[in-house]
């Protein structure tokens, strides 16, 4: 298994998991041009050099793929899920959220002093990284390929690919959570807040979102702050709350650092989880080490090692490898090597998981 | 001739204080605290007595007092609402928002906090005991009141108004319910208390500054806005045919309806000269007239039967004349007064 | 009988499209594009045949013709100012900053968003060309409007106003460049010729939903607030004596005032039958007074010299009565037309 | 020299150093009765026991002072400066700042895509502890004083004190840093912006905000917020930054990972910097060890380990030691065991800096 930026030819793939994926999953609408597009601006991005001393780096799409390489060459079964990094959203169509103030309110004359939790329609994120798109399809999910670690790689690989092109990244990150639905599918806080303002379904809503066309929001959703305990209870109960499916994505992120600062998700009021890029775990600890092939080499039990190459953007390769370095050098094994496309000598980024 | 309104002394404090104690529910502006009244009479008292051009912190406190000299019903008129501090409001606004990119509009509703009627003069604090003649008293207050501004229309702000208490169910008052509560964590009754034991300013205070969107109200609380409570439906009535109109406005705490005119729409009265005859002659365009007097430092005003004299005099009889301690050929203040019965008829 | 002002016409596109491109500033009402004003002047027409009871999203154009038959001015009134969208204003206000803490009481002047004015009937795009009576079209074109009101009212709002230009001082907009420009990041000019074609309701959504406040604006943008351009001076005059009074409303593009009037306050007219004679007799009446006529489809006014004869027909010439289409015994609108003569006297 | 919660029989050097700030250092007021008060509070504070399943702690203050223990006993001149930890700022009254929002206006007829900085009047900060009120007297600071290390001594012993009573403390920590003024001693920020709405001076308002009488803030300040741009350059150029003097302490916290986040002072525009508790580095890095007081030990060539104990709040001593721990156990010389009053077999929080 091995992650990679997509590519043109990933595009019949790429479609099959849209279709698999449904209308829920936002980013991936079933529209082959919509994906051709999306395949163009992220070869345009990991194609792009950068100049390091750039103050603010260029809005960019980095879409990678998790390629089975078990799989015969050239067939659609190759490519097992995607995930992807925004290096800086709300630059090219407005990036909302609610965000949870406090507003103190007192009163000498009544001995009263309270603070009052307030949502803020905002676009505080604007210019931040987003990590998102992760998808994993249904085949190399599940018990029996839980040892492959197949979702650890592709949440991962990213933190690697962002300590290593840090440059093209800006101070901060943030991830999405879906947020809590119902037994019957339906969102309690749509139903207590958007719903009012807009005359369009949750599923429309979230739709025009993951096309990037959010104008709607600016000019159908209240503009002023609406205070939360005007929510009826189950609203409320869904603030910051993650979906059941979603809880360990969340629970990764945690580990990494990433915390909920107060930020959700306007139609579900699902958290958005944060953290400054140079304070993520996996890219704190991550670590470069010069590779040396050889055969015959022992594997850990389980994979507990990523790597991930440090060559232009373009040529991006991660993967498990089977153990971990020694003495700044990493032993991988022929096979391992040519997983990677590196050689003797070039140097690799690892992180221990 | 039967009840006279009269400006309120010190004197009337005992009985101002007994018909404060009886309300129910207790009045906002009239709270039953006899060191407040006995400032607020004296104040006003001076006020009457000052030379004013303009309104400012007065209020004009009056009484209706009975032949026999039992005073039976009070009522207020504060030169300016917010005086010294502000008086809030809800205000009734539209919203509208529309999306090209849906080609849809839709009109939202809000109420916004507002300001405003702080500028203008509010007619409050009526009261009166259980006596029999307790209805013709408010009817008197309320027109008496009016003629007031009439009388001294420097002293009053353009635009006047009254709040009606809003809608209560069960004990309950639906809009606190939905809307302040949230923000101050006490029942109402304790609110409403503070709010009439000196400064309402507190509300503006506590209440967000922006505004609140009616579809993010539970169902009660929206339907009380505007709504004036049961037992003051009568009140609503009865301003609407004193010439005011619903306002935009409602108050913050109960939602209760705030009623506007403007000051130079309402009959302004003619002045004519008191002519006092032992009866006012029958026949002779005789009718129920209400009669202002003119003496500096002592408003009265009373419904008499009277009739307008070819020479254009204002021809009432000897007791009326006593009553609004007026002589012959002094000024007098006429008012049409179209003298209906109401049915039950409170405060305001 | 000189001047006709009339309902307009696909026909009248060319002659209003030269008055557009020598508009300066140009028009946010009438900008010079032919395709929108055929479907303008469609649309007019369209309105005035068709049977409306409120007012909706329709527009009437009216235009100014000389005896000649040379078109030589144009207005507009739109029933509604919103139409379909909004017109946001800045309202002016005052919030009472108070500290009990600090013994103070503050006025504070803040510009806050408003939709109110979208509910009002907006008089709009008057333009001329510079014939010799021009000024003379601008007035009559002003009351032709107001007699279009009053001849089908429920065809209006309640409130009716008019925008005009804000202060300007060499080619700057004072308010612009201390407001929208923070908001806008472009220059007026463009903002402007964004608004004149098609909606306006960008404005709402670009500049942010709370209110500003003015002790935090540079004293030329506060000063502008609610200033008329000056060579808009004349026309605010003009229409202070149509009736219309400042408004606490402002353009949020250049802080131009609005004016606004109550429609039912203005004059009405009288609905009287046509009398057609050679001329009018001099003597026994005769004055200037604006006549409306009421055939459905064709709205026609002119100021004509005329009289009221002892059986309350309205007497009028034969050339009067051609240019209003008018016949014997039809009813026409009768409002008193007060002649004075104006200076100089812009757009609106 | 040695920190230690201040006692009632502090009161006179107490006072002498209120004298001593004057009026700018808001939080020490020259009133005996406020300082008196103060004293009484902050002994209730270290006294309290601590139920470590409290969710929320209670609001407290912990004022300690530093005293010179080669000064004879009793006079005033014992007394080198004082610094505090509120553990929970704004229950008691509220806490204002402005907070830097990003709002999204956009137009598609425009072709209008923009963010907008506002200023927002919040209270997100209520219920989070403060480090405040560090002062260090003149005669201990100036470059002969420097090998001292007092200032070091005095900002960083408060962290030892969270670490070691981490349960009295909610999860986020600020510190208030004074904002930039200029060559006049005015506040930029303040003349565009608190001067237009409050009636009063700077002094006074800054004087009533640290007697904690801030009712007039939300009465006389605007509530709604500000955009940014309508600020003349010089007070936009306040924004989160601090005095010329402020900057060594700034960079102190800086360094053990406070950040600014876009709150600042309403007043003058200082930056709030802030962290998570557990995150503050010297809280992080702590370790703790245990005494062997010995005789004869030498001396590290500066002081490099702050060391603190570990027993009742109340009896809080922190100092420097001469050398670090080795195999956790901290070799004491009997002088330096005696500041501290810790004997053989205690346990102490240490921290290499």
């Amino acid at each position: 298994m091995l992650i990679r930026p997509i590519e043109e030819g990933d595009i019949d793939a790429l479609q099959a998991i849209a279709v698999e994926t449904g209308p829920g999953f936002t980013s991936l609408p079933d529209s082959r041009d919509f994906l051709i597009d999306k395949i163009a601006h992220a070869r345009e991005s990991f194609q792009r050099s950068h100049d390091t001393t750039d103050d603010a780096p260029e809005a960019a799409l980095y879409f990678f793929v998790l390629e089975d390489d078990s799989q015969p060459l050239e067939s659609a079964e190759r490519l097992a899920g995607c995930c992807a990094i925004e290096s800086r959203v709300g630059l090219e169509a407005p990036f909302y959220h609610y965000r949870i103030g406090q507003l103190a309110h007192s009163s000498s004359h009544l001995e009263l002093h309270r603070t009052l939790d307030t949502l803020f329609l905002c676009s505080d994120h604007t210019g931040s990284a987003e990590v998102c798109s992760l998808y994993l399809r249904e085949r190399w999910r599940g018990e029996a390929q839980r040892p492959m670690r197949n979702g650890t790689l592709l949440s991962r690989a990213r933190w690697l690919f962002m300590a290593g092109f840090r440059e093209r990244f800006p101070d901060r990150v943030l991830a999405e959570m879906r947020g809590r639905f119902d037994d019957d599918g339906n969102s309690p806080f749509w139903e207590a807040l958007g719903q009012k303002f807009l005359p369009i379904e949750f599923q429309r809503a979230d739709h025009l979102t993951g096309m990037g066309e959010k104008g709607f929001i600016g000019e159908m959703m209240p503009r002023h702050p609406i205070c939360i305990s005007f929510l009826p209870p189950g609203a409320r109960a869904c603030i910051g709350q993650v979906h059941t499916q979603t809880r360990p994505a969340l629970a990764m992120l945690n580990r990494d650092g990433l915390r909920f600062e107060g930020y959700i998700d306007i139609f579900d009021g699902g958290p958005t989880v944060e953290a400054y890029i140079d304070d993520v775990r996996s890219i704190r600890d991550s670590r470069t080490a010069r590779v040396s092939v050889q055969e015959a080499l022992s594997n850990d039990e389980r994979p507990g090692w990523l790597a991930a190459t440090t060559g232009a953007a373009v040529d991006f390769r991660a993967g498990w490898v089977g153990r971990g370095p020694q003495d700044d050098v990493i032993a991988l094994t022929p096979e391992e090597a040519q997983r990677l496309k590196v050689d003797n000598g070039d140097t690799l980024r690892l992180l221990a998981t | 001739m039967s009840l006279i309104a009269r400006s309120a002394t010190p004197d009337d404090v005992d009985a101002i204080m007994a018909m404060a104690a009886m309300a129910r529910p207790a009045l906002t502006n009239l709270p039953a605290d006899r060191d407040r009244l006995m400032q607020r009479l004296a104040s006003s008292q001076a006020a009457l007595a000052a030379s004013v051009d303009r309104p400012g912190d007065e209020q004009y406190v009056l009484v209706a007092e009975t032949e026999a000299g039992e005073v039976i019903a009070t009522a207020t008129v504060k030169a300016l609402a917010g005086g010294r501090e502000a008086y809030y409001t809800y205000r009734q606004e539209t919203l509208i928002h529309a999306s090209q990119q849906l080609d849809v509009r839709r009109e939202v509703d809000i109420l916004s906090i507002s300001h405003e009627m702080s500028h203008a003069s509010l007619l409050c604090a009526l009261a009166t005991t259980d006596h029999g003649q307790a209805d013709s008293a408010r009817r008197l207050l309320r027109a008496a009141r009016l003629a007031l501004i009439a009388r001294f229309p420097e002293r009053f702000a353009a635009t006047l108004f009254v709040a009606l208490s809003g809608y209560r169910e069960g004990g309950r008052t639906p809009f606190w319910d939905g809307v302040g509560r949230h923000f101050f964590s006490r029942d109402f009754d304790d609110i409403h208390r503070a709010a009439s034991l000196g400064s309402r300013s507190f509300i503006g205070e506590v209440m967000p500054p922006f505004p609140l969107y009616l579809p993010l109200l539970d169902d009660h609380a929206r339907d009380a806005i505007g709504r004036a409570g049961d037992n003051h439906l009568n009140a609503l009535t009865a301003w609407q045919q004193e010439g005011f109109r619903l306002s935009r406005h409602v108050d913050m705490l109960d939602g209760g309806p705030l009623l506007e005119a403007s000051r130079d729409h309402l009959p302004h009265g003619q002045w004519l000269t008191a002519q006092i005859d032992d009866a006012v002659p029958e026949g002779a365009g005789a009718r129920p007239m209400l009669i202002a007097s003119q003496r500096r430092g002592d408003f009265r005003a009373s419904v008499v039967t009277g009739c307008i004299n070819e020479r254009g005099q204002c021809v009432m009889d000897v007791d009326s004349a006593r009553g609004l301690s007026v002589d012959t050929d002094e000024p007098v203040l006429v008012i049409p007064f179209d003298g209906t019965e109401d049915a039950e008829d409170p405060s305001c």
